[in-house]
């Protein structure tokens, strides 16, 4: 499979300004601070990780929603991270994005039909052709064509999902960034859109970035997994491998973490002791060792960089596990 | 703290320097000679080139204003083209006499406003809240100068129950020291004093304060009805506290920092709606001496007088700032 | 607003109107209906645009040229039901050509604060940076400056007249425009809509006019409505101090100041107009208040 | 499992006066909950889990809401009869709350010391010193380290996790004997939520107190209740232990809702999405709520809105599928 | 419709307590008063209620009534006006003489009079006062009463002796002597001058009935009783001056009893006021003129005589009286007819509609014509309504096709915009200073004062044959021969109609009736030191 997209040590710093007549930057929240991935064309990476840990960040820089303060975002073989202006407009048709919160996600002073519209508009799709698609896109997401002339409000989440997704889907994307497009809604629901999602990439060929936090519905979507924490992967493997042979300390506790619905499983839980550090200041050495119950001297001095961990598609960034050599890429 | 206080008071340089500006080019650009507003019907050609060259008024605006700064850097307000007075002789008594007037409608506006809102909030829809949201919906839409009048006409003319103006009757002797009656009432122990000084206060204090009243009232309503549905007074209630304490500590604290702000911004606009109320009630404030300077083209009094109103009302922002830190320990004042 | 042209094109989709219509502003009238105090401030309006609409053919007199002074100071009568002023004038027929005035100073005034405030704030909010400092710091001084003395200075400059302290009560209004079409722009800037039509490739310029700026409109209609009130007490009060209207116009606030000498003999002089004042801006208030509870975006769910 | 229980709630039916209808957001509420135990209440955002809650405390605005039926039986008393200063006495004292979000459940204008010490002098006669030992000891107690130069904090200070241990801290200070959770991990990310959930299991050892815990985690229900009720659209549709209900789940709603989740044990193809959305609590449909829904819907489902039975010891379910025969697995 | 029956009057009894004057309105007040005990004749506070503040205490500096109304009670003057006319008569210089050319006066000062602060009066203290005002452009009256100050009418001021003061003057000047009783010329005491510098119009000191004791910006003038004054001793200890700027407020203030006199009074509360218990109402003679001016100088109808008359005729002024409410009368001459001089045999205009038009027709506007009428906003004490008086003008030019269009300025902005001629037609005024017929006419109506941009002559009217009237009567030292050159003028201004001479008011006063010995001057500012309380 050939990478679509490939991702070289992103950074983005948002400065932290003081003063209020001559502000000047006085430090920086290292929001992502050098991340490195790839997508191959039609999986579905997962990025997993806690609140605050620069998920939306990376999916956002990706897009150059944000301009990334550093590296390269290559997508089909161009780094697309210094696009501006038309060039970037352009690139809209190829990557598109979903977000969180079906309530802020869409505008509401447009109907659904003028919502879906916007981006063919910008693009100068012809109206006849635009119609047809709308009607199209709104039965593909499981609504119907009387929905189009209702305004956002009129929409519960799930449904204003369904709208956000047919949006995203109207230039025909090759890769959608997927920031937590089920966490704000309800088991039942998540699991309609989950479905829907699934479906989709399926019958229009995508790739998806899928954001999310909840390390279940991850491992149900995804191909691929990558674990942030604090601006950085820690690592990063194929799903299955991932998540019955977690290297990462950090990977192990979020694991183990997470409630699985079986009473009759008593397992051991390993809690992480603390809370995320801030981003702003965060640790020497490797970020994770203020939380780490393994934590070594040289974790404290040394940043550790991703390796092979395992024969299969599998890095991570541990002075404390061992590199294997000889893996493929 | 004192670090915010001071990076604050540096910050407010360029605003009342571009209020001074603003005056400046303003009353300048106003049409009419100074000195012949000060002549009046006996002004002849050669008086008036004469007291122009005294005024300095033949200078160019940039040594004008050049000079109005000098002099305010050295503490001189300048003098009065009107009563060739000096303008700081002119405030010595009016300015107290407004500031008076509008601590006194603050408080009045504060105490009513605020416990008409939160017993509003508490009790919502009840025959209360009705009544006093109508009348701050009144309140606010009553033309104060004719709510003057009104109460002119009823408690004056009809009832005599109240003194139609100033603020001391006559043979009442006040020995001022502050200029403000009614703490030198108090600071002297002149009850009879205190008495009549306080009866001239109401019904112009009363007339300024009804729109603040009614503002606050609706603010402290609106902001204590969000803040009662807030999880922390969720938890209060949970925690089984008196309800006086859940109401009045908990959710007043929380909703008075919105109408911290209003109050803020109210006492400026009072401190200029007093020209209203001024001319109305005969107070012998600062309001409607500005007016008539105004009108009189008395350039150094509005100048002077303006920018004190200014200072008075950035610094009355500046305390409700820090009095909003003091309330709401998430502002970070750095 | 392309949807509503496509519906004038095309007759045949009226059918479906009624749908279209449930939009946040449809939703916001049936909630004004619905409200008591907003639907009797609705009324007032109305009121006032008829009365001002119809003064010639209301008024049993002329405002100006009607009345001598033999007839100075009739207690309201059959004849003249509000009795007559200083200089036997019908205070009724003053009263309601005055409500023309009145509805000239809420659009004059209330729209150069609306222009140059909204658009002082959309510029400040939407470029942000120095621009925004900029005019912002200005807007600071504008609120340092005790806001009738503004208007006051103003209307010496430009001379007295009734337009003037209109415009003199509009620019004293724009620092609140300015500082709420801001704050607006600036959170609906950040909002996740806006992010996603740049993700979708749309131009800047329709985002500012399609995106950001109709969901600026709730506040800034709301602010304007209310401030459509305190303009005319505003202007009033100018009148009152003699820097309004001027001589024999009808406008309420010299009404008052001319009939105050009368206070004890004939209080009725400005009892009327102060009543027509208060009305008014009790109508434009009740209807800004109503305004704001429906298009609060809280209360849409 | 002898034990007389603590808390009885019984035909709880609360209800809110809407201007655009009535509100039934608790319809019928039946369970009970025994000392030390764990007790779960899982269902969908919406339908009647935090007004449960709390309607027992009878913490509703009243108006809209109003509790017009059922009774709270708190160590036999009913807790709807009792006067408000009484009620006040047991709120916070013997039966406390936390609730779900930690970042505005604490008032941000007041330290931690003055939250703390005013609740607990509001329910035991101590000094203020002995008040703020007390402070020190719970937040000892939950893990909040140097906890006695952390009592001058304000709430802002403290990062979310710490925010829900200061939240049960406040909630344990008069030893209570029911301790309500209303989602108290829900905001919390996975690794916090951990902690706070190793926590309340480690103080219900120590003190001992009954726990309602409410979530829509069913792996949180798995992983600490005892009994769990499943509640859907202001009703209890199901209750019973937790292997059993997770053994034998009875009601097609907790079928759906567990079938909904993805499992990393064993990963399905496709999960299996309830249909639909939830009614609408003001207009709800004739017969079993869950019928337009429902895979396993009878015709009958849409006309008799079926009783909360006991079907099988110990189980209780509101579904017509066991009415008649009950041979019906999964 | 009034309420004020206020002040207790009938109360003989005596019980004055100085703490006890707070609020006479008591009596209206539901009883429960314990503070009111004391009234009628034990009072010895007189509150005057007027409507704007001093400017300065020092009368040499200012121009305006509300200053020299309070400086008249502390300072003397050389010589004064009899209480009832403008005759002059002794003050400070109980005897005066002038040289046969009329150029050098000698006058005799009162022995024994003493200054405020104790220093004596002597001819020094008057050279001192006299070359003060020579010294700077901000002794107003005096530079416009003698003309400049380094080249004015007094060419030089010696001390003859201790109690002898002689005036040299450049020429003969006839109204010389009602001059120098004008208030601005009021003594003040060089130590005081010295000591206070700067300050000292905040700390006046002379030689009149009343001590300066306090000032209160914008509120209040407390002044005491000055017993070593060498006339009759003030009939009341204290006299106070209140600022209570709008009429209406200070007639209520007078109705509940705060003030005991003032001055301002709305023409609709006359009536209220002279019905009412325990109020009586004073008129001062008048010694002014209101008049609409109508500028002759401009292009169009005004320049013709005829619509001039037309106008005059249009108006009907037994109405437009009215709006003067009785405080009164209509006016046909320039000039008061409290003057000699005052030409009564002039037959007015008369309210004629049809000749008006029959006139405009003549002139050549039989059509009608659009005129402006520039008016001010603020009460004058010659015009009490301007804005209903130009409104009422309005309504009735409008009868003879005339239509006004009235444009309204602030005082000052006025006063600029007639000086400067921009007007058709305009309201104003004037208050005469000294009781001289040439106050008027000369300085209203003669070319000399037609100067475009500093005009008192707002009509512009320029006749030729007025101006060598006026001229040679103000060299002419016999009154009765430059009385028949005043009516000569007044007769050609009335031909020529330069303006419509609208009333000659009596200022009212309003005062409690227990007010005694009160006797208002047509000057504008009496001594006050007559009045008793009954
Ligand atoms: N515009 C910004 N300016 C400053 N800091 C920012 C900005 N946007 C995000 N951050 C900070 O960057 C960090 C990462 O934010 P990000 O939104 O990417 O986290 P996330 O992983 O998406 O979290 P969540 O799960 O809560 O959505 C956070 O600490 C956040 O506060
Ligand atoms: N004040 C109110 N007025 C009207 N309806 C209300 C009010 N409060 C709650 N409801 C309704 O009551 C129902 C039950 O609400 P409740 O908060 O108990 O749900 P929940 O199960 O706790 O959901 P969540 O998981 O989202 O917390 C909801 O449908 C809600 O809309
Ligand atoms: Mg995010
Ligand atoms: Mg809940």
């Amino acid at each position: 499979m050939s990478n679509l997209l490939e991702v070289k040590n992103l950074k983005k710093h948002f400065p932290i300004k003081k003063g209020a007549i001559f502000p000047k930057q006085v430090g920086a929240v290292k929001a992502v601070d050098g991340v490195s991935f790839h997508v191959r064309k039609g999986e579905t990476l997962g990025l997993v990780g806690e609140s605050g840990c620069g998920k939306s960040t990376t999916g956002r820089a990706i897009l150059n929603l944000i301009q990334p303060s550093e590296g390269e975002v290559i997508y089909k073989g161009e780094d697309i991270s210094h696009y501006k202006g038309e060039k970037l407009r352009k690139l809209r048709q190829d990557i598109q994005i979903i977000f969180q919160d079906p309530y802020a996600s869409l505008n509401p002073r447009m109907t659904v039909e003028q919502i879906i519209a916007e981006p063919m508009r910008a693009f100068g799709t012809p109206k006849k052709e635009r119609e047809e698609k709308i009607d199209y896109l709104l039965d593909v997401v499981g609504l119907s064509s009387y929905h189009k002339h209702r305004y956002p409000h009129e929409f519960s989440g799930g449904q204003r999902q369904r709208i956000g997704i047919a949006r995203a889907l109207t230039l025909d994307p090759e890769l959608i960034i997927c920031d937590e497009p089920v966490s704000a809604l309800d088991v039942s629901i998540q699991a309609q859109v989950i479905n829907l999602m699934e479906d989709l990439q399926k019958e229009f060929d995508l790739t998806f970035i899928f954001i999310a936090h909840d390390l279940s519905v991850v491992h149900h979507i995804s191909d691929r997994v990558a674990v942030m924490y604090l601006g950085e992967i820690v690592e990063v493997g194929e799903v299955e491998e991932l998540y019955a042979n977690p290297k990462h300390p950090y990977t192990q506790a979020l694991l183990s973490a997470i409630p699985e619905a079986d009473p009759h499983l008593k397992r051991d839980r390993m809690v992480l002791e603390g809370d995320l550090p801030s981003p702003s200041n965060p640790p020497a050495g490797c970020k994770f060792h203020t939380r780490c119950p393994f934590a070594e001297e040289i974790c404290r001095t040394e940043h550790p960089e991703l390796k092979d961990v395992s024969t299969g598609d599998h890095q991570a960034a541990c002075h404390l596990v061992k590199e294997v050599v000889g893996s493929n890429g | 703290m004192l670090n915010y206080i001071i990076r604050r008071l540096v910050m407010l340089i360029p605003v009342l320097l571009g209020v001074s500006i603003l005056t400046f080019s303003m009353i300048h650009m106003i049409p009419g000679d100074p000195a012949r507003s000060m002549l009046g019907t006996k002004a002849n050609e050669k008086a008036l080139t004469e007291l122009r060259e005294e005024l300095g008024l033949n200078d160019p605006y940039l040594v004008q204003y050049g000079k109005f700064l000098g002099d305010l850097a050295q503490g001189d307000l300048g003098t009065s083209f009107k009563t060739k007075a000096p303008v700081s002789d002119e405030l010595e008594s009016r300015l107290p006499a407004t500031i008076e007037l509008t601590l006194f409608a603050m408080a009045i506006a504060m105490v009513v406003g605020v416990l008409a809102g939160v017993i509003s909030a508490v009790k919502q829809y009840s025959w209360f809240d009705n009544l006093s949201m109508t009348g701050a919906l009144f309140g606010v839409s009553i033309p104060i100068f004719w709510l003057g009048l009104m109460m002119i006409w009823l408690f004056s003319v009809k009832l005599g129950w109240l003194p139609a103006s100033g603020r001391l009757s006559s043979g009442v002797e006040i020995e001022a020291i502050t200029h403000f009656y009614l703490l030198d009432s108090i600071l002297t122990l002149n009850w009879s004093g205190f008495a009549d000084v306080f009866k001239h206060l109401l019904m112009p204090g009363v007339a300024l304060a009804t729109i603040p009243m009614a503002i606050i009232a609706l603010m402290t309503r609106s902001s204590m009805l969000e803040v009662m549905n807030q999880d922390y007074i969720r938890t209060a209630d949970a925690k089984g506290l008196a309800t006086y304490l859940v109401v009045f500590q908990h959710a007043l604290k929380n909703a008075f920092l919105p109408v911290l702000t209003v109050i803020g911004l109210q006492f400026g606009f009072l401190l200029g709606g007093a020209v209203l109320t001024e001319t109305i009630f005969s107070w012998p404030g600062i309001g409607r001496f500005v007016l008539q300077s105004i009108l009189a083209r008395d350039y150094p009094v509005v100048q002077s007088t303006i920018l004190v109103i200014a200072v008075i009302f950035v610094f009355v922002n500046l305390i409700t700032d820090i009095l909003y830190k003091y309330i709401d320990p998430r502002i970070s004042l750095d | 607003m392309s949807a509503q042209m496509d519906l004038e094109q095309n007759s045949k989709v009226k059918a479906k109107k009624p749908k279209k219509e449930s939009s946040l502003w449809g939703d916001a009238l049936s909630r004004i209906l619905k409200s008591k105090t907003s639907f009797i401030g609705l009324m007032i309006i109305l009121l006032l645009i008829v009365v001002a609409v119809l003064a010639p053919v209301l008024a049993p007199y002329h405002p100006i040229d009607d009345g001598s002074i033999i007839d100075r100071y009739q207690p309201p009568s059959a004849e003249h039901w509000l009795g007559t002023d200083q200089l036997g004038r019908d205070i009724l027929s003053r009263i309601i050509y005055g409500a023309r005035i009145s509805i000239k100073i809420g659009v004059i005034a209330v729209g150069i604060a609306f222009v140059v405030g909204t658009l002082l704030g959309g510029i400040a909010g939407y470029i942000g940076r120095w621009v925004d400092n900029v005019i912002m710091r200005i807007i600071d001084i504008m609120m340092a400056f005790p806001s009738i003395l503004l208007a006051i200075a103003m209307v010496a400059i430009l001379g007295k007249s009734l337009t003037n302290a209109m415009i003199a009560v509009g620019i004293v209004g724009v620092p609140q425009f300015a500082r709420i079409v801001r704050s607006t722009v600036l959170s609906i800037k950040e909002k996740e809509f806006v992010e996603s039509a740049r993700a979708s490739g749309v131009k800047n310029g329709r985002i500012l006019m399609r995106h950001v700026l109709p969901n600026c409109m709730a506040p800034i209609i709301v602010q304007a409505t209310l401030s459509v009130g305190t303009a005319i007490l505003d202007a009033a009060g100018l009148s009152f101090l003699g820097l309004g209207a001027q001589g024999a116009t009808p406008e309420w606030g010299v009404m008052l100041s001319d009939g105050r000498a009368a206070l004890q003999t004939s209080p009725w002089v400005i009892t009327f107009p102060g009543l027509a004042i208060f009305l008014v801006v009790l109508g434009f208030n009740l209807f800004g208040d109503g305004l704001r509870d429906a298009l609060d975006p809280r209360l849409k769910q | 499992m002898e034990q007389e229980p603590i808390l009885q709630v019984e035909n709880l039916h609360t209800h809110f006066f809407t201007k655009s209808g009535v509100v039934k957001a608790v319809d019928g509420v039946s369970f009970d909950i025994k000392p030390g135990e764990t007790l779960g209440i899982v269902g969908e955002s919406g339908s009647g889990k935090s007004i449960t809650a709390m309607s027992i405390m009878r913490l509703i605005k009243d108006p809209p809401g109003k509790i017009v039926d059922g009774r709270v039986l708190f160590k036999g008393e009913n807790l709807l009869e009792k006067s408000k200063k009484e009620m006040r006495s047991i709120r916070g004292n013997q039966i406390s709350m936390v609730f779900q979000d930690p970042m505005t459940s604490l008032n941000p204008v007041f330290t931690v010391e003055k939250q703390m010490v005013e609740t607990i002098q509001t329910h035991r006669k101590v000094s203020k010193k002995e008040a703020i030992d007390r402070a020190v000891e719970l937040l000892d107690l939950v893990g909040i380290p140097s906890a006695r130069s952390r009592l001058k904090s304000y709430p802002h200070e403290f990062s979310g996790g710490m925010r829900q241990r200061v939240m049960i801290a406040l909630a344990l200070s008069c030893d209570p004997e029911v301790l309500i959770a209303d989602e108290p991990t829900t905001a919390l990310d996975v690794t916090i939520q951990a902690q706070i959930l190793e926590l309340l299991e480690r103080l219900q050892k120590e003190l001992g107190m009954a726990i309602v815990m409410i979530t829509h985690d069913l792996g949180v229900v798995a992983e600490v209740c005892d009994r769990v009720m499943v509640m859907y659209a202001g009703k209890p549709v199901e209750f019973s232990e937790v292997t059993e209900l997770f053994d034998h789940p009875k009601h097609p709603y907790t079928w759906g809702l567990m079938s909904s989740i993805p499992q990393i044990k064993n990963r399905q193809d496709r999960l299996e999405a309830i249909s639909g959305l939830p009614p609408d609590l003001r207009d709800l449909p004739q017969g079993c709520s869950f019928a337009p829904r429902c895979k396993h819907a009878m015709d009958k489902c849409h006309e008799v809105d079926p009783a909360f039975r006991e079907h099988i010891p110990a189980h209780h379910v509101r579904c017509l599928l066991y009415e008649e025969k009950e041979e019906v697995t999964t | 419709a009034c309420s004020g029956e206020s002040t207790s009057s009938e109360n003989p009894d005596d019980s004055s307590d100085q703490s006890n004057e707070e609020d006479n309105s008591s009596n209206n007040n539901d009883g429960n008063s314990d503070e009111n005990a004391s009234e009628g004749s034990g009072k010895d506070t007189l509150v005057f209620g007027r409507g704007a503040d001093s400017k300065q205490l020092d009368p040499s500096k200012v121009t305006d009534g509300e200053s020299i109304y309070v400086t008249q009670q502390i300072y003397d003057q050389l010589v004064t006006y009899e209480q009832d006319s403008t005759e002059v008569k002794p003050a400070l210089a109980t005897d005066w003489k002038t040289s046969d050319d009329g150029t050098v006066w000698t006058f005799t000062l009162r022995e024994g009079v003493k200054f405020h602060d104790g220093t004596s009066f002597e001819a020094e203290d008057v050279v001192y006062n006299f070359e003060r005002w020579t010294k700077s452009k901000d002794y107003i009256y005096y530079g416009y009463m003698f003309g400049g100050h380094e080249d004015g009418l007094i060419e030089k001021v010696e001390a003859v002796d201790e109690y002898t003061v002689k005036f040299t003057l450049k020429e003969p000047n006839a109204p010389f002597i009602q001059t120098l009783a004008m208030p601005p010329f009021g003594i003040a005491s060089p130590d005081a001058i010295e000591k206070h510098g700067e300050n000292y119009f905040k700390n006046p000191v002379g030689t009149g009935p009343f001590k300066f004791e306090s000032w209160t910006r914008g509120d209040r003038i407390e002044l005491s009783r000055n017993d070593d004054f060498w006339g009759q001793k003030a009939g009341v200890k204290n006299l106070t001056f209140r600022v209570i700027p709008d009429n209406g407020a200070r007639f209520m203030e007078l109705q509940s009893g705060s003030i005991d006199l003032m001055l301002g009074l709305n023409p609709q509360d006359l009536e209220p006021a002279e019905n009412a218990d325990g109020l009586q109402v004073f008129r001062r003679p008048s010694m002014n003129v209101g008049y609409m001016a109508m500028n002759t100088d401009k292009e169009g109808p005004l320049a013709d005589r005829k619509v001039r008359q037309a106008i005059n005729l249009a108006v009907d002024k037994k109405e437009l009286i009215k709006l003067f409410e009785g405080l009164g009368k209509s006016a046909k001459n320039p000039m008061p007819p409290s003057l000699w001089g005052y030409n009564d045999d002039i037959d007015p205009y008369g309210y004629d509609v049809e000749k008006a038009k029959t006139l405009l027709a003549e002139a050549g506007y039989g059509d009608g014509i659009d005129i402006t009428l520039y008016t001010m906003p603020n009460p004058r004490p010659y015009m009490p309504q301007p804005k209903v008086t130009a409104q009422a003008i309005q309504q009735m030019l409008k009868e003879a096709n005339i239509n006004v269009e009235i444009v309204e300025n602030d005082w000052e902005t006025h006063l600029e915009v007639t000086q400067n001629g921009e007007h058709d037609m305009a309201l104003l005024g004037w208050t005469g200073d000294n009781g001289d017929p040439d106050n008027f006419l000369y300085v209203l109506l003669d070319k000399d004062n037609a100067k475009v941009g500093s005009a008192g002559n707002i009509a512009f009217y320029k006749n030729d044959e007025v101006h060598d009237l006026l001229k040679s009567a103000q060299s002419e030292m016999e009154q009765s021969k430059r009385a028949e050159k005043y009516k000569k003028a007044q007769e050609i201004i009335h031909k020529d109609a330069p303006w419509l001479p609208i009333a000659h008011t009596t200022p009212p006063l309003v005062g409690k009736d227990n007010i005694k010995g009160y006797v208002p001057h047509a000057t504008g500012s009496e001594k006050l030191h007559t009045i008793t309380f009954e």
